[in-house]
């Protein structure tokens, strides 16, 4: 029961500026957990975390809790983490591997694709629709559409919209140039999972990701201390993988505009493309090998020649080729949100890279990292700065109409353009406002 | 450099264990990381992992994992003018309980002794409360010791934290 | 100010089925207060709490602090906890002794029945109505009415309604049957409270009482358990209390549906009748001999063989008579729900009866309890399930239409029938709307 | 968005009572922050905090965060927490200096008067106006009003209203007592700052500084224990500055009733004027010799025979000028408020007096004192006691119509009347419903 | 079995009753709840009040009152499949500390210890933190001790709790 | 009264300091307030700082800083029966830990105490934890000690915190 009408929430985004209730207002936020969560492909899961049939990954969309599991004919399945019988989540651990699915309530039972094996005290207990008496739906219900891509699982609460593939578009690539960086083209989840906690708006996340120009700022007491180390202890020898790894958050602006943006339908973005922060990790030979070995030096060079930064699919999932590392967003309230960060394995490459990824997670997104608290601590800032009348509006007028069409579909513009915010934004306004393809976020 | 040691030791007292710990805690709460990180070894490592068990530092993701070096860049970012996350600082208690020896080796000397942590982190208005089994892998030193590896099992390493800027 | 039409609150419940946002919405809860627990009589405590003059007792009633006192003439008051100068709190602590009451604030101090003993400064200070100058009320007030049955206080914020003892209608029995096994006829609040906070709807709790298809599945850890190290231990020779107290939770389905299940009017039911769970206890000679000697070995009989199980007095009231315990139910918040559980001793029955409810307590009703936790888990886990789309409705279809009315007035049916959560939801749903009965549950 | 209309707001506050919604609704405690402390001046700091350039202050006014700085050109600024960019607090600190401010986020940097001097990778890339181009605002705003009065500094969030020296009205002597109270006739906070939770409204704290009936019920417990332990010690020989602190809030019912309440527009008052509980401290020669020296005996005289109890400038300041010290309301949320206490040294004054101020704040201000814990309970009551049904509106019926106009231009009237809290509500209607005098609290 | 006792008993070293609880510590945090239970006499008995100054546990309700059947019970019940409250498993931290010799019997080397406790117990996300008073009345075992009574006195024991699932 | 003390004095063991200390906390939560002042010097201070590093108490606000004087009157208080904000009362449980020995003057056998405290403070449902550095300048009294002062250094000082009704 919203107090916004579609026309005052489409008044809170202008081309070159966004209100400041989309970040402080709670009844906005339950909107964007309705109109956009609510519609947008959202990630659930990779299959590689559930491999054999009855294994199970207990998670959240937009919210609410759901089950990402392998039915035994081999297909996975996203269920409402939710009994037929009174509504009791039927599987509470984080994962693990289920026969059948145990309410522990009163038991009743359930087949990995969620229909009804067994109810409790028989199911004679309901008479039968012959006798006119209304029936309970007995089984659990499924998300209404779910598909994957390249393994990564994404599901709607939206029974109708654009399919996942077309849906994704341009960031499609981004998977795939992180699968074929394996010597098989097969990623596997492994590593175990980062959950850090911000007292913040998610949108602060999401935006941060393909913002060029604060890096450079925000990062300098990590990555410029980094660098300085580096230099100090390796001079111009092999600095080891920390330092490659953090040093490079301290490039100059012009290394950031140079990476650029690119933004596209639904509000997907990603930045770099021909260079990132990750383009100059050192080579592994054996590692080179491999890929040459599966798919000639072409296309290797191919596949190591595309350098996105961050890929954004828009609310909820952000990727990192390179270094082989999702962050996935979950909303908890207006001002709290927890990141989630999973490594994957490059199936047939060789365990340094691995370790590097583990490594990369440990020093960019756990809680007790190195860079993150500087974004954290910022996203609180202007979490509290909003609550002031300095201001309604919150700039997004940088390099305004300077962007240009790429030949992806979409726009590209210097790294510093608020491009991909007005791109994140009309999407915002499209799925709030069901405007032009009614809640697809086009 | 610890220097050489001799043929044989004895089982170090508890008290001169605990000693050694509680000056860890106080040089972490004192914020005098210079002398704390010059309790470790070169080859020191420090560890906090990020799930129950956590076997290995290395193909599993842990909170902290870190060498001298990470140790290094970490410390210098504390004194860092632009450090957001730094202003205003945090402060810190390391509350160190049941300290118990666990092995000795009586040729070298070494040591792993157990203890319980509770470390409590406070910035602008907020109060965080960590707690924990801490493993110490400690070497002779002279008559003292360097820490070779510090494990920090914390009982909600698998929660959804926020920020911890502090050395547990 | 709801913005809940009746028409829609009727709408949510249905005679098979009720929606997910009665547990949910905090609005809806904020109504539940206003329109249930401010109209229907609510537990406040026993009068064996109050024997001596100014004893009083502190709690709560929808929320609201009250005040339970006994005035020197030796009726029992239930006053509001609100000084009528300018609104403090005048008894904090949980119980005591207060010859007058003292507010700590500016000192007024009442009788023990409310009326004002003296005001700071003098009344003076207040004029006179003669000057045409407005008085304030100087008296704290009494709840609109207070009713106590065998010493049971229920008070109702409610001018008009039924009375007490037609209210409870076929309930009154359990009271009744519980006071009647002391010899003397008479209980005594003895052995603390217990208070357990639960982080979900306090309905879960309410309908769980009289749920008889979970305990086996869901106690089973604890009961099974008992069972067992029972049977190892003490093979078919007598099992010491604690056995004898948990075993029983895991009787098979057969057993819980011979119990059966009893509703009335207003919301109110019972589980058990001739047998129960707490049946099978062993004797104890001593007690049976003070009762026979009470009241002869037929009326003895008589009273030992009305084993009820749990009598639910709708909203806030649980009773086990033949373990001589209540649980009070403290709504905090939609999602939060304290339990309060308090022992009673019968007078003139041996120090066994009342050791063994202490023991009883202990295991099923502390917050460190064996049996409890698991019921909590479940309550926790439909408060999240519910969150999700997966179904708006929760099923109350079980052995829907087949139960029979009983003599006592009510409608009765076989242990796992849904007849006791739809006899819930129909008192729900006229406190609610208003519908027959004006708000009384009828 | 309020649901509340002026009419209703109005109805809610009665000549002789008010409405509990007052203290517990949080959608009032919302438009309070709006139409009050959103309207008013409010207190932000005092200009001996930031002496030289870049000096600054972070604090709130209505809970936003806003910067007291000191510009290059010696004049102060209240400017608005925010960066112009991306709306980040732009400095997080308590207080410190600053050449320049410069966000954390993206490294813009302003000037002292939070004109913007360097936009990271340059204004270029917002275009220009002539290019038709929308242009972001590139300062950090000021507070729409700023004023000073003895370097205590307020701050308006509304345009429009009446200078700050005519609002004081007859409080700006209590200031200007206090300032004369230094033989330099200059005040600097010194010694820090005390800050104290409180879990209830903020109107409870700021009426009960002018609640004369309270000291001697609710302090009985520290006053009463210092007094018999200052005759047992010391007789009628001088009590050390603790037992002087201590001892004068359990003075008895005439000595409150003579000290006498003062209520002024806007929701102003003070209580004493001859008399107050800090007169009986002991004289300090070397002080009082310093004093003559700077003004002669007669003019000494006659500031030290100002003694003013409690100075509440409504909402949010109160000033006790006897003992240099004030403490100001920090309004969190509807049942919680943050009280600040500081400390003056009166310039020229022998270090005693210092010492003195603070031995008070420690005694009664701090979360560990010895007085305020008495206060704060009973706060902490009436928020819970107006839970109740028991009484919809709160007494200010006490000496209704009894007080006489004063010569300051305000009203007078015996210690325990309810004349100030009468006052503060007529200001808080007016204030909330925009009557006679547009919001300007008259 | 405790070993027939010597004529006199010196009073026990603080260093030997400290590790004593410490290791009782270390076992509930590693869940360790058979060796655990091992360190009670037959007819030890284990006790959390609900109440301030609680004269007895049979006469007034406790958190917790257990015989050894009742702690055999509750430890099967640890390793149930089917208990939905440990799924996931709680987890805990127990800081023993303030460690003193109350009083101690020559005789029959009886001694009763007092010490302070925070336990903190973790699930799913959240974690709650007790603090208290313990008293320990240990009876000799060979050279070592067992537990007759342990009296856990909790500073919020009269408090509304969640679910206190392990041992204090 | 202190005896008069001997010529040279040892350093004190760790342990009878912990047991000094343990005793002061235990005296602290089991209100024995009259025992715990008489811990004091005639002269001696208790203070608990308001901002960290605080140089002094005299010229800067404390959360506590009490002589003699103000210690008896807090302590009468807590006995006064019109004290709203003791009713119901306050509980607490100290727990001391990280006992080190800063330095000791064997001519007057005086000496200062380093530890950490966890305090945690309830009432009415209501739990809160304060952490922080102790420092106790001890002096000789016979064979035990007296205080002539105590130092809370609470992490959370400058926090805004609701009422600490009991001695940290
Ligand atoms: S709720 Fe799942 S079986 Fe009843
Ligand atoms: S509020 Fe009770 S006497 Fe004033
Ligand atoms: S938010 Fe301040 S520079 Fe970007
Ligand atoms: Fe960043
Ligand atoms: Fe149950
Ligand atoms: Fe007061």
């Amino acid at each position: 029961m919203s107090s916004y009408t579609d026309q005052q929430l489409a008044e809170m985004v202008r081309d070159e500026c966004v209100h400041r209730s989309l970040y402080t207002d709670p009844e906005i936020f339950e909107l964007e957990m309705e109109r956009i969560w609510g519609r947008a492909w959202i990630y659930v899961g990779h299959e590689s975390q559930i491999p054999e049939p009855g294994d199970y990954f207990t998670t959240e969309v937009a919210r609410q809790p759901v089950i990402l599991i392998r039915h035994r004919d081999g297909s996975f399945k996203v269920l409402f983490n939710r009994c037929a019988h009174k509504g009791s989540k039927v599987l509470e651990n984080p994962s693990g591997n289920a026969r059948f699915i145990r309410c522990g309530y009163h038991g009743w039972i359930y087949h990995t694709d969620g229909t009804c094996r067994t109810v409790t005290g028989g199911k004679a207990a309901y008479g039968n629709s012959d006798s006119g008496c209304p029936q309970p739906d007995l089984d659990l219900k499924p998300l209404p559409r779910a598909a994957s891509y390249r393994g990564f699982v994404f599901a709607s609460l939206a029974g109708d919209g654009p399919e996942l593939e077309p849906w994704l578009g341009a960031t499609a690539a981004s998977f795939d140039n992180m699968a074929d960086r394996s010597p098989e083209g097969e990623l596997e989840v492994t590593g175990g999972v980062l959950r850090y906690r911000h007292d913040s708006n998610w949108k602060f996340f999401v935006e941060n990701l393909n913002d060029m120009m604060h890096a450079m700022i925000a990062h300098q007491s990590s990555a410029q201390t980094a660098q300085r180390m580096g230099q100090q202890l390796f001079g111009d020898g092999q600095a080891p993988a920390a330092i490659q790894i953090l040093s490079p958050f301290a490039s100059d602006a012009n290394f950031f505009e140079k990476m650029g943006i690119h933004a596209f339908d639904h509000g997907h973005s990603y930045s770099g493309g021909k260079i990132s922060i990750h383009s100059a990790y050192s080579e592994i030979p054996e590692y080179t090998e491999a890929m040459e070995a599966a798919y000639g030096p072409e296309r290797t060079r191919e596949i190591f020649s595309l350098n996105r930064h961050n890929t954004v699919v828009y609310p909820s999932f952000t990727l990192k080729g390179a270094i082989q590392t999702i962050r996935v967003v979950k909303p908890v309230a207006v001002d709290e949100t927890i990141i989630e960060s999973w490594t994957f394995r490059l199936k047939g490459a060789p365990d340094e890279l691995l370790r590097r990824s583990i490594l990369y997670c440990n020093l960019i997104n756990s809680s007790a990292n190195l860079v993150g608290p500087d974004d954290h601590e910022n996203y609180h800032r202007i979490q509290h700065g909003l609550k002031t009348q300095g201001d309604d509006w919150i700039s997004m007028h940088r390099y305004l109409d300077a962007d240009e069409p790429n030949d992806e579909g979409g726009r590209s513009a210097t790294g510093s353009s608020d491009m991909v915010f007005r791109n994140q934004f009309k999407a915002w306004k499209a799925y709030m406002t069901g405007a032009n393809g009614a809640g697809t976020g086009r | 450099m610890s220097k050489p040691a001799p043929q044989t030791h004895e089982a170090p007292k508890l008290r001169v264990l605990e000693q050694f710990l509680f000056r860890e805690a106080r040089l972490l709460d004192e914020q005098r990381w210079d002398e704390w990180a010059a309790l470790f070894t070169e080859d020191g490592t420090y560890w906090v992992p990020a799930t129950h068990g956590q076997p290995d530092p290395l193909h599993h993701v842990s909170l902290m994992y870190e060498d001298a070096l990470l140790r290094a860049i970490r410390i210098k970012r504390y004194s860092h003018p632009n450090a957001p996350s730094l202003q205003p600082p945090p402060r810190s208690v390391h509350v160190i309980s049941n300290v118990m020896l666990d092995s000795h080796d009586p040729e070298t000397g070494a040591c792993t002794v157990n203890s319980r942590l509770v470390m409590v982190e406070y910035r602008r208005d907020s109060q965080a409360i960590y707690a924990g089994a801490c493993t110490h892998e400690l070497v002779r030193d002279g008559d003292s010791f360097k820490i070779r590896h510090k494990k920090v099992e914390l009982v909600n390493c698998e929660g959804a934290l926020e920020n911890i800027q502090l050395y547990l």
